[in-house]
């Protein structure tokens, strides 16, 4: 990775979470690399997310986004199912 | 404004809630309470397990209040509260409370309000049965449409 | 069944109320509550003076309960409480609480229920302003349209 | 009145008690008297109920009525303006 690689925190919730047996993780992805492609790099090290392909959501910062948004260092992403609260 | 939107491990002081909220100037207050039922599709529920983006979970409700002042200027107050963790039979999971000068309103505001909150709010639900859990499924792709 | 009809002088319970018809079933419960306004049409409330003929609203609360699970047969618990008497800024003079399995049903029932007491329900209100009183006019004919 | 004349008790409500200035009474009818002749023997005692005429609702024995409903003896009759509860 380049030097100008950037650290993102990475957050998993509900059916995620439990596919990927961890909450949160920090992250170093390429420059102007998307949500997109850390969910690509998320799913390589935890296959079993890979059903949730389809499903799943994000926000970054707290702010739900689509999956082509630009990352910048020090970005809190969250990645989860569709909620299911109330 | 002193709406209130809270996200709490503890049981919901509902009447609490709806004390903070109450002023002269409303004549119609309507309360949503969920509540865990005992069963979903005939089988029974032993508990359910709620989990959330707390900070972000804030945030949208806050949001949710925006937009429901938004469409409903007359609304006077606006309090949600959501539990996470672990409930049981009969404990409510949810609070929302609108009060307004006249009820259609606040009763139209208030099922608005649950309604957004299920598809928008980041919270999920796992039932435990007797034997085996499972996560509730939402409904996909509305929160894309519709806040972003 | 173990739905509740009530007419009371007391301060009306709404905790104690909801609490009565909280069953396992019920996934949902929505609460309205009617208020004493503060003003009406600008000018300042006092007191609202409310009067009822007891047997006779209890038999047209009992008869909207019917009505209600007629046209709602998912409706699990309903509960009515009217109080009558003089009332001060806030108080309660009618609670409505509905449960059911999902949330529609009771937000609809809810609101039926309301719009029908205010109908059906044999009470008169009186406003106290600081400079005299006035009846509250009923909307005239709609008892005879509907439940004759 | 004939010695078939009913007796009927009267309940008034709201405004009208008050315009009254009375909320019960026992009244003797004549047989076969409806709901509307025991208004109308009602506010020539009471004139003024006369601006209740064309609000007015009842009940006898407390179930909503028409105007033309026949009395027995025993009934109790209550008149009323539109409710206005909630």
């Amino acid at each position: 990775m380049s030097v100008e690689a950037i650290w993102i925190k990475i957050l998993l919730f509900g059916a995620c979470r439990e596919a990927a047996g961890i909450e949160e993780l920090d992250y170093q992805l390429a420059p102007s690399s998307t949500a997109e492609s850390a969910w690509t790099e998320l799913k390589n090290r935890f296959p079993d997310l890979a059903r949730f392909d389809r499903s799943i959501l994000m926000a970054v910062n707290e702010e739900h986004t689509g999956r082509d948004t630009i990352l910048s260092s020090g970005d809190t992403l969250a990645i989860f199912p569709p909620v299911s609260g109330g | 404004m002193h709406d209130i939107f809270e996200i709490t491990r503890e049981p919901i002081d509902k009447q609490g809630l709806e004390q903070r909220l109450l002023t002269g100037a409303a004549g119609a207050m309507v309360t949503f309470d969920g509540v865990v039922r005992n069963q979903t599709k005939g089988r029974p529920v032993v508990t359910l397990q709620y989990e959330a983006y707390v900070p972000m979970a804030i945030k949208e409700m806050e949001r949710l209040g925006r937009e429901i002042r938004e469409k409903w200027p007359d609304v006077d107050r606006i309090g949600m509260i959501h539990r996470f963790g672990e409930l049981k039979i009969s404990e409510s999971s949810v609070v929302i409370v609108i009060t307004s000068p006249h009820r259609k309103v606040a009763f139209e505001a208030c099922h608005y309000a649950i309604d957004r909150l299920k598809q928008t709010v980041p919270i999920w639900k796992k039932e435990v049965f007797a034997d085996g859990e499972e996560w509730v499924e939402g409904s996909q792709g509305e929160i894309t449409k519709q806040t972003i």
